[in-house]
């Protein structure tokens, strides 16, 4: 294992105290229980918290700051996070308008979360959750844990914090949520495997000539293993099953989000965000918005996964409204 | 013979000793077909509870449980967090102001502990999780209790139960936890959450049969 | 070798026509020879244009677009472009008030910029030209190339992009794009080899336990192979030769630039940024500017390099001035 | 003999062949102290070459030579590309308007093309670049045209010393271009642009053979 680290067990307070020192003007960072809080944040107004395990970075402190995240908790690498950290979030976050939990569709995130809004709840403080599972590698059955939450979740963060800036209800924070995560779909691929500090080898092994189709961004395996193919097939297998799924048909605009998994460089994004582009316009699909990077990421992961999102008005107006925070920054 | 306080303690101590051995080993089984950290979260988990026994090393046996179980909550994280978190709280419900357990008590602790874990996950056996360990074993302990037989032989018996329980999880498939994701390919590995399960299990026999 | 590619070959023009297809408002994309330039930008003031190989995303091409440069020429992965190319960028932008072209200290650069910019004189434009050599891991000697041009390239091009888009002449933007440049120091390392798509295999074999110090950005070998370190003594691999080297004192204030190169994760960047904070701290430098990210990158090698750049006023009034473009925005 | 315009079009036909045939060589002795593109980056600019030679099939030596070099300049890239472009079209120049070359012209154009990869390139002899090759095989041929050797014998001579100038540049250190960030460690490798330039002086001997 090779890595950019001290001990295994303090590298994400090691990068939160990084983050605290680049960011003083954008946030504050508190330990035990470790959480991520905008500074200066306008006290009325809903306050929108998110967090995961660690390891995903940016996602979720870098969309910490004006017009996104007002918190942000991060679990150890690949781990939801504990209550304790939802709960002092929500404390720090309320305003006495609500906070909205947005959460990512995986047992861990949904079970840790749930715990700290009965316990928010229990303190008199009003709590909504939104639980993000845009991912179509995952089949959609009650019989399983549910489609993951990914790339969207990025979106639906800068959507729905534009809209509490501009003073939205919890109500319509948590609607605005479920509507962006409707409207949106993902599916990611892996070209190559991660190491969990931890753990200190790679989740899985992947031989020279294959890849993960359908995988999250933990480190796991995909739904298949195949042969490494071309960037063209590549994107058909990721933009296939998403464009199949509801809600996309011709004549729609799209916020097209081509997302690195850590270690893929961007010059393999921008050939892969032609490639999706030749499939939308061959669907009759048009890109209205787009992000190109490494925002929802698995460590070193090399690989990448497309999302889109069905826009319109309200949202393209509030996915262009000014945000400032450590990796999403426009309009000011 | 009766589990005391003192042997409660004993076995939290043995579990976290369990833990922190086999930590590489559920890690690489959770790398199969999860996120390659379950032995990680468990260690850091049972770390901070050793750091909190001593405060309680004179309470009940629920008072134990409780702050093994919030200390869990408090400090794990991931799924298997909330879910033992869950079950050592509820077996310390059921426990509260007892300093000594009978066979039947311990029973009923070890059935709060799996309604907990069941409650919180929304989960049933067969589903390649922690509970496909733990049911059997409760199953086991309660009929050989019903048969009359002494509490070590019982233990023995739901031991025996929870392992096979735990090996049973190997062919099946996941529909539950991070390692459903996978579909078919979850299948002909073993589930890390029920082989923490049946360390826990084993340790409480342990500390029973030096008792 | 796996990526995110179709044909080695194309890999340049398709991942052009990516960036051409994501940010038609900021910029155009010609082929043959490759540019890429600022859409509308005014003409009445110095055009700033860079270049190099290709395989450094986002630089050049992602820092085309409002106050920074006016166009960039791609050259083929790691090979630096050629005079066409850096003739007809020049040709593009030229308004009448001089060319600045920012060359990084490589032979290759060096030489292929000096070819285009006869040309350019042939035809009547001014010309001027700046040479970055940065990097403190070669020794300046008169007996070598002399000392790689790396991570203030990118810094440099925010600040006389600045300058050049409040009004500034030539002959001022030449003076200040040498006045970062002497005042800059930069060194950088690998965790990894990177794989050139056409070589099909890595640059170099590195045992599992050893890394490169002193690695320049084209995937070559570094200064040094040692066992790997922990992070804070990487941090003191890295800063200790910039210290020792000009210009930095106790007091100074300096613009800190801790650089992803293209398959190290954020996390671990945030944590080497922590480490240079705690050493600059204790050298008495403070940090009043950071960029921390992967801006000038090897493709997919994992590593980092620090660039700190001592600042004054008129450095930080340019550092924060507007800038708009693919991968560095603010203000705007 | 003398070299005829036709033979140098066969000539640049065989350096095209010879570096598409050993491209991967190049790229892997430049991956070693450079940045893997050498083999690449030729055979970029010979294929560009090769679709350029039908316009200039009747022209003459310089025109030819000429069109080479800007063709290079304008597809190579890198320090070669210059390099080898501005060598090209100094021979060029040397030999504007003639259609046949005697050995003394030959000699005029290689050391034309040697001053200009030294003045483009501001390097010496002994820094382990291509010029290490090109210089000992121009020495060699000059002395041996001098001595009365005929052609094709001066251009052997010529060859052999560009051979052994390339196998020279293994224990150099390297001062100029890429190689030179490597230090003490660009040391116990063949340069690539020597290594190349042999290439191209064997295949001029290869075509004078066979006229
Ligand atoms: N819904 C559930 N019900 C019961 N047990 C579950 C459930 N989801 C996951 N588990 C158990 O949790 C274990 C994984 O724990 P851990 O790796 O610590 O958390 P995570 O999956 O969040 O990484 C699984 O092996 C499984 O036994
Ligand atoms: N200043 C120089 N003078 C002469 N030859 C040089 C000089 N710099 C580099 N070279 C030659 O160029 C070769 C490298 O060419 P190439 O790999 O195509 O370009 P780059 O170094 O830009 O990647 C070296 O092996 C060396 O022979
Ligand atoms: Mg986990
Ligand atoms: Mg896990
Ligand atoms: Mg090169
Ligand atoms: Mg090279």
């Amino acid at each position: 294992m090779k890595k950019l680290i001290n001990a295994p067990e303090n590298v994400v307070k090691e990068a939160l105290a990084g983050m605290a020192a680049a960011h003083p003007d954008l946030l504050t960072v508190h330990y035990d229980p470790d959480i991520i809080v905008r500074a200066g944040a306008p006290k009325a107004k809903v306050g929108i918290i998110s967090g995961g395990g660690s390891g995903h970075e940016p996602m979720h402190g870098g969309f910490v700051g004006y017009g996104m995240l007002d918190a942000a908790c991060p679990g150890a690498v690949f781990t939801s996070p504990v209550p304790d950290q939802m709960l002092a979030a929500t404390q720090a976050v309320n305003g006495g308008k609500g906070v909205l939990h947005i959460v990512k569709n995986y047992t861990g995130d949904v079970m840790n979360f749930e715990m700290a809004a009965d316990l928010a709840a229990a303190e008199g403080i009003e709590v909504a959750s939104v639980v993000t599972n845009d991912d179509v590698a995952v089949e959609n059955s009650t019989w399983t844990a549910g489609r993951r939450g990914v790339g969207v979740t990025v979106l639906l963060e800068k959507i729905v914090g534009a809209a509490a800036e501009a003073g939205a209800d919890l109500a319509s924070c948590k609607a605005l949520a479920e509507k962006v995560n409707n409207q949106g779909r993902s599916m990611g691929m892996a070209l190559t495997a991660c190491t969990v500090p931890h753990a200190g080898k790679p989740g899985f092994d992947l031989p020279d000539d294959e890849m993960e189709v359908g995988v999250g961004i933990h480190g796991e395996p995909g739904r298949r293993r195949v042969k490494v193919a071309a960037a063209s097939e590549i994107a058909e297998m990721l933009a296939g099953p998403i464009l199949e799924d509801l809600p996309f048909k011709r004549g729609d605009h799209v916020l097209a989000f081509v997302n690195g998994m850590g270690g893929t460089p961007l010059i393999e994004l921008y050939l892969m965000y032609n490639e999706l582009n030749k499939i939308l316009t061959g669907n009759g699909i048009s890109i209205s918005r787009q992000l190109i990077g490494s925002y929802i990421t698995s460590l070193e992961m090399a690989g990448c996964s497309f999302t889109l999102v069905k826009m319109d008005d309200e949202l393209t107006k509030l996915w262009d409204a000014p945000v400032h925070t450590p990796a999403l920054r426009w309009g000011m | 013979m009766q589990i005391t306080a003192e042997h409660v303690i004993k076995f939290i101590e043995l579990v976290a000793a369990r833990i922190k051995e086999q930590r590489d080993y559920l890690t690489r089984l959770d790398s199969a077909i999860g996120d390659a950290d379950h032995g990680v979260n468990l260690d850091r988990g049972f770390t901070a509870v050793l750091t909190k026994l001593s405060s309680v090393a004179d309470k009940d046996v629920g008072a134990i449980l409780k702050t093994v179980g919030t200390t869990l909550v408090s400090t794990v994280g991931g799924a298997s967090g909330p879910l033992y978190g869950t079950a050592f709280l509820r077996a310390g419900m059921a426990t509260a102001n007892r300093f000594e357990l009978s066979g039947d008590e311990l029973l009923a602790a070890l059935e709060a502990a799996l309604e907990g874990i069941q409650t919180r996950g929304k989960s049933t056996r067969g589903e390649k999780t922690m509970i496909d360990a733990i049911g059997p074993g409760v199953d086991a302990l309660r009929a050989a209790l019903a048969a009359g037989d002494d509490l070590l032989t019982a233990l023995q018996k739901g031991v025996a139960a929870c392992e096979e329980g735990m090996k049973a999880t190997v062919p099946m498939l996941a529909t539950k936890g991070r390692a459903s994701y996978l579909g078919e390919r979850s299948i002909g590995h073993q589930d890390p959450g029920a082989t923490s399960a049946y360390l826990m299990a084993s340790a409480l026999l342990e500390v029973a049969q030096g008792a």
